[in-house]
């Protein structure tokens, strides 16, 4: 098989070997991945060439600071990559990049999209405000075992923790601290794995049938635990009463927008004008509620974000990382993207080709949707009163 | 006649502009009436309604919320009611899933020529929503 | 020194006694939220539970100019409504109003001197004892040990042309409330309550309180002091470029951000450029210079009301930083923001003969 | 050393012309000079000075009409304000403000301009290269 080879290498320093030996051979021209920040008590993205390839460099951080899709959307919004570029995003990270690239926010020219199996990863502000050594040392000693434990709702709820769909795709579950497989899907990266010197174990076959096993039984895990999350956090947010509950930390910063991958729109509608009215329209609107909570709109912008965004939302939770209330809002948009994802058989951030629900249509569909007319409504005929 | 403490719910009925407000044009040269603490507007389509809009009535005051536009095939820009279509189903599911009464949005085709089914859809969801009751979040203050 | 009287009235007297004397139709302040944990700025009407209304609670959960702004952009009231604020949030609404973002007409600006505020990220819900020892340290006019860092170097913690200054300070939240009216419009309002036949009282002492707080107004600036480009990369190394310190500031009012705008969206020949220049580029690119450049815009306006800091998601102590920045624009221009209306912005004025230690 | 780069915002109706005046003079300055033209030196934002500094340039030239002399009449008195809470602003974010200079260069003075280039790149020269430019944790 060509587009399964076997790496040698301890562990990450063995990963980042392989970047910079494509970087090297000049395979690609440049590689945006995280490196640890200045302080070296965050992670942050760099773009880098083989001539500026950081030590500190991390292709699987401990922690997720700027979602990935992000940066990769400033760089190719308006227009293609200039250099050949392997960019190393978490499964989340890459669904949502194939997301914006239907909507039209990200070129996916010239990038090569590598991703790995995810573990999870820290949420921001424990990491940050914590020990960092003993996080990355707990954290890198479960690279293969998938037993890696945080308390970051996304993650712990995250059933889609490989990297498919990517061009090339680290397998590193099941995999041992002497080597890795790395694998390719597409024409891209099957070019650009022609190229690397891997080794061809003999074991491989052993090594996919070992991941496989793995995968099968780490999946119906995953999928099970996603369920019961999700279904008990339903249970403590369902009904007016207790979603405001959730929300009555929220201070209406808009920090999950800003940080969510999805919400693109440089001018939101819920920061927009559209929003603003009268003095005297928000007293009426206060005497009629007995009180107006400001600024407004709160659950209006919640709720509405689920109606712009929840069909492509990708789990990612940069959301509740962002938030400075921790309000679990990660689940929040999870579980509603669980059903409105259901409802169109939609699955964000899959395929290239699977079209966004919201552009696509049947003429047969939905008739549940629909109120149905049966028959002519009794006060309609002598309807001079009221 | 009613009793003075009968509930009577506030309705906004989004129509489009060709057939909904049609449908409506129809109904009056026909003299039907219906029920008027119901609140027609007009958009260009129901394909132009943000569910946001649908939204922020429910939350400042209104108990049910009604959508006619043409019927599948007649829509006057082609699509945009099979575009409305989804747009609901991806609100009920939500109000579904959050537990806000996905019930209080209806979406019903109504052609031009078709008054009396105009009447009939408002008085039906008038009596659906007087069932239901006033809307929990109308009135709260920390919505 | 305006004078103080006593009214006799608690505070729930008092805003009852504004909707029952028809003095207000309407009032901003800090609620109790229906689940009766976190409160939220409101605006009420006179069927509101006044019992609900908690004026000098100790968290802000948004700047009220921001509310304030929002309510009076479009049009003014037409009827009167009062706004409870605390200091630092009635300099903001004296700033929005002079960048024409808030009108002031039909509003009366009650306003008291503040103790500070916890900082909401840990203490969102405050427990009795916390709150007990927050309203002790009222009483005793001493700095509490929960409020937040900004709050304990503020200097401007008393309330400056409001219409009605509650004192609060030295006397304790629970007890009868002194006033003093500034203005025409609280003149007014001291008739229409039947207090201007009131006692006066004694102004607490609050030396020794401006005293201590100037002293941690020092060491905060000392402690976040930048001296050179490593502190200033050291300082925001951990920032994720969300932008909430703009969003939740009362100054940055813009709907449309400069910083967010299209000007900052490169081509990708951009980066390419950059990166065959310096081989490593951290990205987004304008990380640092985006808190630069909002300093430049909001800085000679700043009122150091601590949002900024308070929702930063990695906990960048920004409000520290500005206010020692804000401060030194401030001072060239010898503005102090927030204090008087009729004070021109400093980028909109100028005199002729200054500034010359700035040519060469 | 070489590498120097010194961004000028220059007005149009002075400084720059000050500039043309220069180089139809044949008069040599240093050619470090990046001129970017603004029809009044009060269009110069604090922003346009940080957004060189941090992007590298070494040193930040703004220059327009005396005072007093402006084609606006009174742009350059807000120029000058500007400029203030630019040199406040690096001075609180531990940039150098001497790689700010405000110069007030009338049409006529080629020479001037000249001498003005030379004794800032000087200046800058002696500051050394601007470390922003090679930091990549930026």
């Amino acid at each position: 098989m060509d587009d399964i080879k076997w790496l040698q290498g301890k562990g990450k320093l063995g990963i980042k070997a392989f970047f910079q030996d494509i970087l090297n051979k000049g395979l690609i021209d440049s590689v945006l991945m995280p490196a640890k920040n200045k302080k070296g008590n965050s992670y942050a993205w760099f773009l880098m060439n083989k001539d500026g390839f950081l030590e500190t460099s991390d292709p699987i951080p401990p922690v997720m600071t700027i979602q990935g899709a992000n940066i990769l959307k400033n760089m190719t919004k308006k227009g293609e990559s200039w250099s050949k570029t392997a960019v190393v995003l978490r499964p989340c990270e890459l669904r949502a990049v194939i997301e914006l690239t239907k909507l039209e926010q990200i070129n996916l020219e010239n990038i090569i999209l590598i991703s790995f199996d995810c573990p999870g990863a820290y949420p921001l502000t424990h990491y940050i405000s914590g020990d960092q050594t003993s996080f990355d040392q707990k954290f890198d000693s479960s690279l293969y075992t998938a037993s890696f434990e945080t308390e970051r709702n996304a993650c712990i709820a995250c059933n889609q923790f490989t990297g498919q769909g990517a061009d090339i795709q680290l397998c590193l579950l099941g995999a041992s601290d002497d080597g890795f497989m790395i694998s390719a899907s597409s024409a891209k990266g099957k070019e650009l794995l022609q190229n690397v010197d891997g080794a061809k174990a003999d074991n491989i076959e052993t090594q996919i049938k070992k991941r496989d096993e793995l995968m099968g039984k780490l999946q119906k895990e995953k999928d099970e635990k996603r369920q019961t999350i999700l279904d008990r956090f339903k249970d403590t947010i369902y009904g007016p009463e207790n979603l405001l509950n959730v929300f009555s930390a929220c201070i209406n910063c808009h920090n999950c927008r800003r940080a969510c991958p999805i919400c693109f729109c440089s001018a939101c509608y819920f920061e927009s004008k559209a929003l603003n009215s009268e003095a005297d329209n928000q007293l009426n609107r206060a005497s009629r509620k007995q009180g107006l909570r400001m600024p407004p709109d709160l659950l209006l912008f919640h709720v509405g974000r689920m109606n712009h965004m929840s069909i492509s939302c990708v789990s990612c939770g940069a959301c509740e990382d962002a938030c400075p209330e921790n309000i679990p809002i990660s689940l929040m948009f999870s579980l509603v993207g669980r059903d409105t994802q259901a409802v169109f058989d939609y699955k964000p951030g899959h395929s290239l080709e699977e079209p966004i629900p919201f552009v696509v249509y049947k003429n047969e569909e939905f008739k549940e949707s629909e109120a149905h007319y049966t028959k002519r409504h009794q006060s309609a005929c002598n309807c001079n009163t009221k | 006649m009613s009793d003075e403490n009968e509930f009577i719910p506030n309705i906004v009925y989004g129509l489009c502009a060709w057939c909904g407000t049609g449908g409506s044009e129809t109904a009056a040269a026909h003299h039907l009436k219906y029920p008027e603490n119901i609140k027609p507007f007009r958009v260009m389509c129901t394909g132009a309604l943000d569910p946001v809009y649908i939204l922020r009535a429910l939350f400042e005051g209104a108990d049910g919320f009604i959508v006619s536009g043409c019927h599948p095939g007649d829509c006057h820009y082609d699509t945009g009611n099979y575009r409305a279509r989804r747009r609901i189903t991806a609100l009920k599911t939500i109000l579904g899933t959050l537990g806000l009464d996905s019930e209080r949005v209806w979406l019903r085709w109504v052609g031009h020529g078709e008054g009396q089914r105009l009447v009939d859809t408002a008085f039906e969801f008038n009596d659906h929503i007087k069932k239901l009751g006033p809307n929990p979040l109308k009135s709260r203050r920390d919505s | 020194m305006e004078k103080i009287y006593d009214s006799q009235m608690k505070s729930h007297d008092f805003i009852k006694a504004l909707f029952e004397k028809k003095i207000v139709s309407g009032l901003g302040t800090l609620t109790q939220l229906p689940n009766n944990k976190g409160v939220s700025f409101s605006l009420l009407s006179d069927a509101f539970d006044i019992q609900k209304c908690m004026p000098f609670y100790p968290i802000m959960p948004a700047n009220a100019a921001i509310a304030v702004s929002k309510l009076t952009r479009e049009t003014s009231p037409s009827q009167p409504v009062a706004i409870m604020l605390r200091p630092c949030e009635l300099r903001a609404l004296i700033e929005l109003t002079k960048l024409k973002q808030a009108r002031l007409d039909n509003l009366i600006l009650i306003s008291f001197d503040c103790s500070g505020v916890f900082p909401f990220k840990d203490s969102k819900y405050p427990t009795d004892t916390m709150l007990d020892s927050y309203y002790q340290s009222i009483k005793e006019a001493t700095i509490n040990n929960n409020i937040r860092q900004v709050c304990s170097g503020c200097d401007h913690y008393v309330p400056v042309g409001a219409d009605i200054a509650i004192s609060l300070i030295g006397r304790g939240v629970h007890e009868t409330l002194g006033f003093s009216f500034g203005t025409e419009k609280g003149k007014n309002i001291q008739e229409k309550m039947g207090l201007s036949q009131a006692s006066e009282i004694q102004p607490a002492n609050l030396e020794k309180l401006t005293i201590e707080r100037q002293q941690n107004k020092d060491a905060l600036k000392q402690n976040n002091k930048i001296s050179n480009l490593d502190a200033l990369l050291d300082v925001f190394d951990t920032c994720i470029s969300c932008h909430a310190c703009s969003y939740v500031c009362p100054i940055c009012y813009c709907k449309n951000c400069y910083f967010e705008s299209q000007t900052f969206q490169y081509y990708p020949e951009n980066y390419s450029q950059r990166l065959t220049k310096k081989n490593t580029l951290r990205l987004p690119i304008d990380r640092i210079f985006f808190h630069l450049g909002r300093l430049s815009h909001m800085g000679s306006s700043c009122v150091a009301c601590g949002m900024c800091s308070d929702v930063c998601p990695v906990d960048i102590p920004v409000s520290e930083i500005f206010k020692a920045g804000g401060e030194s624009i401030q001072g060239v221009f010898n503005y102090q923001p927030g204090q008087n209306l009729d004070a021109p912005l400093p980028l909109v004025t100028y005199q002729e003969k200054e500034l010359h230690e700035m040519e060469d | 050393m070489n590498d120097i780069k010194i961004v000028a915002f220059l007005c149009n109706w002075c400084t720059y012309t000050a500039a043309d005046l220069a180089g139809t003079s044949r008069l040599k300055y240093e050619p470090e000079v990046r001129i970017i033209r603004l029809m009044c030196s009060s269009r110069i934002d604090p922003v346009f000075i940080l957004k060189a500094l941090m992007d590298g340039a070494d040193g930040v030239l703004i220059g327009g009409c005396a005072p007093g002399d402006c084609h606006y009449s009174k742009g350059n008195y807000y120029a000058r304000r500007k400029v203030a809470v630019a040199k406040k602003i690096a001075e609180s974010m531990g940039i150098n403000t001497e790689r700010i200079r405000l110069s007030w260069i009338p049409a006529s003075e080629g020479p001037l301009f000249a001498e003005v280039v030379n004794e800032f790149t000087e200046k800058i020269k002696e500051l050394g290269e601007n470390p922003t430019k090679k930091e990549v944790y930026l």
